[in-house]
């Protein structure tokens, strides 16, 4: 598994990144700013439909939602020895990439499907 | 108890010290032979105190250079008491060893086209002084310590103290050893030892040398049957800080720093005109404490300081090149040279003499082996300059690592059983420091009063008065020593028990440096005698081997080799 | 080395407390870091639920998006957002550590790596919100 | 002048005497620069000659001398009394098993870790001697010369959380000298010492806390070095993926 490690440590840096200079603008519009009525049409039903319909903008989420969330993951992991939670620390990591693998899937289906 | 077993033993894990075990290694590998090596130190071998030299090495690299220049800097520095064929060795090997020492890694610092720099050093008529940066010896001890990692036939005894070399009248046998951290003695079995153990400033109380300089290896040689030679001479370096000693580099001059007295003059136009700054260590000492004796300096003669002012070089140049200084003055002294001179004053820096060997580090004992400030071939005669010891190191250090490994090819080695000796040391050293009935005297309390005799009688400038003063005072101390008092009865880490030990060392060296000072009734070098204030080369060129013998110390003479260069006035 | 038979009896390492992130402020401020990864997930599951709502149809959707106009919502969306910027401060912070040190042979310096990456961000981030709110 | 006297608390251990930690006060009158090194070293000369601790060259350039001190990790022959209050405490090193009083065991660095990582220059070739040196220049020896400064004074290990969990991590000390070489021109052996940085309990260990860099007294930045070798071992692993090929 070791042999793995640097992926997992780049998909990690590359989620990092992508977080911090997306991830508060992101989240002020979907969890502030649209439910407050302010961009409301930004988080409409129609926009977000018809934004999620091509090829490009599917693969830039499936892009920015799988690292974000590996980024998530991977920092959870190593919070395990971090908090002294006695868990393996590898068994906390294979958990968090699984993890993250597993709603990576989830994403795939769900615009696969729509 | 199991008695371990090497083929070469070697006391010391500092720049000789690696220098022959890597050479031993490989001259194994070359041959196709086996050779199982052993490095014996009291401390992790990074912190043994080459870490601390800061200057440089020297060596000719330059077109403007040549190996007699070099011979002969050395050789008039050396007021010529060097073994001229020693000094032909040291010249002609010396750039092959930094360039092997580049080829390791060390970090030498570079000329922007690429080759290794030189810089000015005192005695030396040309740049000829490589260095890296101004931690020279601490690059290179961690090169070769880091190189020394990749032979996996050399075994390392980090912490243990050496207690005996294990000897009848013929021939070495191997070692007895303190493991520090458990406090249990070994044998260990050996065809060839090798001391490169450093040397033993800490006899003074006043010294740049770091704690664990405390002569053991010399005291260790001593003890089994070889000589120490030329002992009468210690360095005294003319810049170190006040209260702590703390060494600041020659290369401070050799970069253009000056010495200035209280009244703002540079006061060594009076002493050395042609070379100020650039003068001999020996010649430099002098003349700072006879300005301090005629009130020229800054506080009294015994306390007081000159000022070492760099401020003309600028920030730049001083961070370039003398960035340890800059960290040293400010961290303990409060002073930042761009801006403030330094003051300093001679300290006692380091031992000429040593255990005498011939040009392969052979001792007169067979199977020993010396090399390093521990050793005393001798290409540092009555006053070493600056530069040639770290160069020494390596030269000396690979010739005895490729001669001991030659020795014991061809040795079959003794079948002597080694299994009592550890237990003999054990008995003798519990007996002596750790039983109810010796207890009386403290080991800071003598340490500290051989500390201050040697600074009152084997200091810059010596008498008969003072040397039979510290004479005495150290046979008081001796006898004293044998009443010394051990608090600390457990095994694990014993440091008082070390220091103990040490402090046992520290006293035999010490002795041989204040006899053989005494004998020398003559000026030479760093050895110098207000009642007799020249040089005498009628009497006096020659060596002197200090033997343990059981009436005391004896002193046997021996001659000085010259080749090429006949005595002279020693004029700069 | 200590040779065999002879080990060496080791006393265990001075105890730390489980809380030793507390011990300093440069650990408590690393702890804070990775810690925002727990929000951040939030975020992303809250994502996943938006997605799964988008699939299940329009009124579906809708109604989670009227449920997050709620005053909880809100505000454990403004945390979010606190640790999001925390993230976003902290990441950048380390940002010049990560780059290579020299660019053709020339030591870059953190400063404009720094600058060049808050400038980014708050570029990116009033971009990205400006467009929103002007649809 | 009134003499300043302070209070040294020191954490000392001895198993052949009692079992566990127990602290000894001892009380030192301070000079003016004395640093915490010479207020020990007047304890063990004038009080407590059976205080047990590390010290040699008292220039900050041996690294024995390291210990903790108020709670922080130091070099104590450059830690000055002045910048302390009046009680200070000195504890042996943090993550490390402790010998005794404030001596801790570092075998592990200096036997096994350090060599595990290859410190020294590999090249496929040797050059004869008599050719000279491979030439450097300035610049490119400025890549690797912090790194260089390292004493192996093991405070960076003391303040690593990671170190501290995980007593196999190779730790910072031992990488940042890994990257001296990998980044040394001289050098041709930085593929075997990657292999190495980047197996188990190595670079993929480090979670950036970053308080090696801060603990280095020596200017050692093995925080960034590490984190350097971890984008240069991630980019040699895709380059294998990618380009199978160019691995020899």
């Amino acid at each position: 598994m070791h042999k793995l490690e640097p992926m997992w440590w780049g998909l990690f840096s590359v989620g990092g990144t992508i977080a911090a200079f997306l991830l508060p603008a992101m989240i002020l519009v979907v969890g502030i700013l649209g439910p407050m009525g302010i961009a409301s049409e930004a988080t409409s039903f129609v926009r977000i439909d018809s934004a999620l319909d091509g090829l490009i903008s599917k693969i830039g989420f499936v892009v920015v939602f799988s690292t974000i969330t590996m980024h998530c993951m991977h920092r959870i992991g190593a919070l395990v020895p971090d908090l002294k939670i006695p868990v393996s620390k590898k068994l906390a990591s294979a958990i968090g990439h699984l993890g993250a693998l597993i709603m990576t899937a989830a994403v795939l289906v769900l615009l696969l499907d729509s | 108890m199991t008695t371990l077993q090497h083929d070469l033993v070697i006391i010391g894990g500092g720049l000789a010290g690696l220098r022959a075990a890597i050479e031993a290694a490989r001259t194994a590998e070359k041959a196709g032979k086996s050779l199982d090596i052993a490095i014996v130190s009291k401390v992790y071998p990074v912190r043994s105190h080459s870490v601390s030299a800061e200057g440089g090495a020297a060596a000719v690299l330059r077109d403007y250079d040549t190996f007699d220049l070099h011979a002969m800097d050395t050789i008039r520095g050396a007021d010529f008491l060097a073994d001229q064929d020693a000094v032909e060795i040291l010249v002609n090997s010396a750039p092959s060893e930094i360039i092997q020492m580049e080829h390791w890694g060390c970090p030498w610092n570079r000329d922007e086209d690429g080759h290794v720099s030189v810089r000015a050093f005192g005695g030396m008529s040309v740049k000829r002084t490589v260095f890296a940066s101004d931690k020279t010896g601490f690059h290179m001890l961690h090169t070769l310590f880091q190189t020394s990692l990749k032979y996996t036939t050399i075994t390392r005894y980090d912490e243990w103290f050496v207690t005996s070399i294990i000897a009848d009248d013929k021939e070495v046998h191997g070692i007895v050893g303190l493991d520090i951290s458990t406090g249990s003695f070994h044998a260990i079995k050996a065809k060839a030892v090798m001391l490169a153990a450093g040397g033993g400033g800490r006899v003074f109380a006043f010294t740049t040398n770091g704690s664990i300089c405390t002569g053991d290896g010399m005291a260790l040689a001593y003890r089994a049957g070889a000589p120490l030679k030329d002992m009468e001479f210690v360095q005294f370096h003319p810049t170190g800080l006040p209260n702590t000693g703390i060494l600041i580099t020659e290369a401070a001059r050799g970069e253009g720093g000056y010495l200035i007295n209280a009244k703002g003059e540079r006061f060594l136009e009076k002493y050395i005109p042609n070379k100020m700054e650039m003068g001999p260590r020996d010649i430099i000492s002098r003349a700072i404490i006879t300005e301090l004796e005629q009130g020229l300096g800054y506080g009294e003669s015994k306390d007081g300081f000159v000022h070492l002012d760099l401020r003309h070089l600028g920030e730049k140049h001083l961070k370039s090149r003398l960035p340890f200084i800059l960290e040293l003055t400010r961290t303990y002294m409060g002073i930042d040279p761009v801006i403030e001179p330094i003051p300093v004053r001679p300290v006692l820096h380091y031992m000429m003499g040593g255990v005498h060997t011939d040009n392969d580090g052979r001792t007169p004992l067979k199977g020993l082996y010396s090399a390093g400030e521990n050793a005393c071939v001798t290409i540092n005669g009555a006053n070493r300059l600056g530069s040639n010891s770290l160069t020494e190191c390596l030269v000396f250090g690979a010739r005895a690592g490729s001669a001991a490994a030659g020795y014991i090819f061809e040795t079959a080695g003794s079948d002597k059983d080694l299994s009592t000796f550890a237990e003999r040391d054990e008995t003798k050293i519990r007996t002596r420091f750790l039983t109810e009935r010796n207890r009386g005297e403290k080991v800071s309390v003598i340490r500290k009063e051989l500390q201050a005799t040697m600074e009152e009688g084997a200091g810059v400038f010596r008498t008969a008065k003072g040397l039979n003063g510290s004479i005495e005072k150290l046979a008081e101390l001796r006898e004293r020593a044998q009443r010394l008092q051990i608090k600390d009865s457990t095994r694990t880490y014993n440091l008082e028990l070390v220091g103990a030990l040490e402090l046992d060392f520290m006293l035999d060296v010490a002795d041989t440096i204040v006899q053989s000072a005494h004998n020398r009734q003559e000026s030479r070098g760093a050895h110098v005698r207000r009642d007799f204030p020249e040089r005498d080369d009628e009497k006096w060129l020659i060596h002197q081997q200090a033997n343990m013998t059981p009436k005391g110390l004896k002193i046997k003479k021996s001659p000085v080799t010259i080749t090429k260069w006949q005595p002279e006035e020693r004029k700069y | 080395m200590t040779p065999e038979g002879q080990t060496r009896r080791l006393i265990s390492k001075r105890p730390k407390p489980r809380s030793w992130w507390l011990l300093n402020k440069r650990y408590t401020i690393y702890m804070l870091r990775e810690l925002t990864a727990i929000p951040l997930l939030g975020f992303v599951l809250l994502c996943l639920y938006q997605l799964i709502k988008l699939s299940a149809g329009q009124s579906s959707y809708e109604s989670l998006l009227s449920a997050m106009s709620s005053p909880a919502w809100i505000l454990i969306n403004a945390f979010i957002l606190v640790a999001s910027i925390l993230h976003s401060v902290t990441w950048i912070l380390l940002m010049p550590k990560g780059l290579p040190e020299f660019i053709v042979g020339i030591r870059v310096p953190p400063a404009p790596v720094l600058f060049g990456g808050f400038a980014t961000w708050i570029a990116v981030s009033g971009i990205i919100v400006t467009i929103c709110i002007r649809l | 002048m009134l003499e300043r006297r302070i209070k040294v608390n020191v954490e000392r251990q001895n198993f052949e005497l009692q079992e566990g930690i127990y602290t000894q006060s001892y009380e030192v009158p301070v000079m003016d620069g004395m640093m915490v090194l010479d207020a020990l070293n007047y304890i063990r000369d004038e009080i407590d000659s059976t205080l047990a601790f590390r010290w040699s060259c008292r220039m900050g350039i041996c690294g024995s001398c390291g210990m903790t001190v108020d709670e922080q990790p130091r070099l104590t022959c450059q830690d000055n009394l002045n910048e302390y209050s009046d009680e200070i405490s000195v504890a042996p090193l943090n993550n490390f098993p402790v010998i005794r009083d404030l001596v801790v065991d570092i075998d592990d660095f200096m036997q096994k870790k350090l060599p595990s990582v290859s410190p020294w220059l590999i090249r496929k070739e040797e050059a004869p001697l008599d050719e000279g040196e491979y030439l450097q220049s300035p610049a490119e020896m400025a890549k690797y010369a912090d790194n260089s400064a390292c004493i192996n004074c093991m405070l960076c290990y003391s303040a690593c959380p990671v170190y501290d969990m995980e007593p196999n991590f190779v730790g910072p000390a031992a990488m940042a000298l890994a990257q001296r070489y990998n980044l040394d021109s001289r050098d041709q052996g930085s593929g075997a010492r990657y292999s190495v940085l980047s197996g188990p309990d190595a670079l993929w260990d480090c979670t950036f806390v970053g308080e090696c860099s801060v603990a280095c007294p020596k200017g050692v930045n093995p925080a960034e070095a590490i984190q350097r070798a971890k984008v240069e071992a991630a980019q040699r692993w895709a380059k294998s993926i990618i380009m199978p090929w160019s691995q020899k």
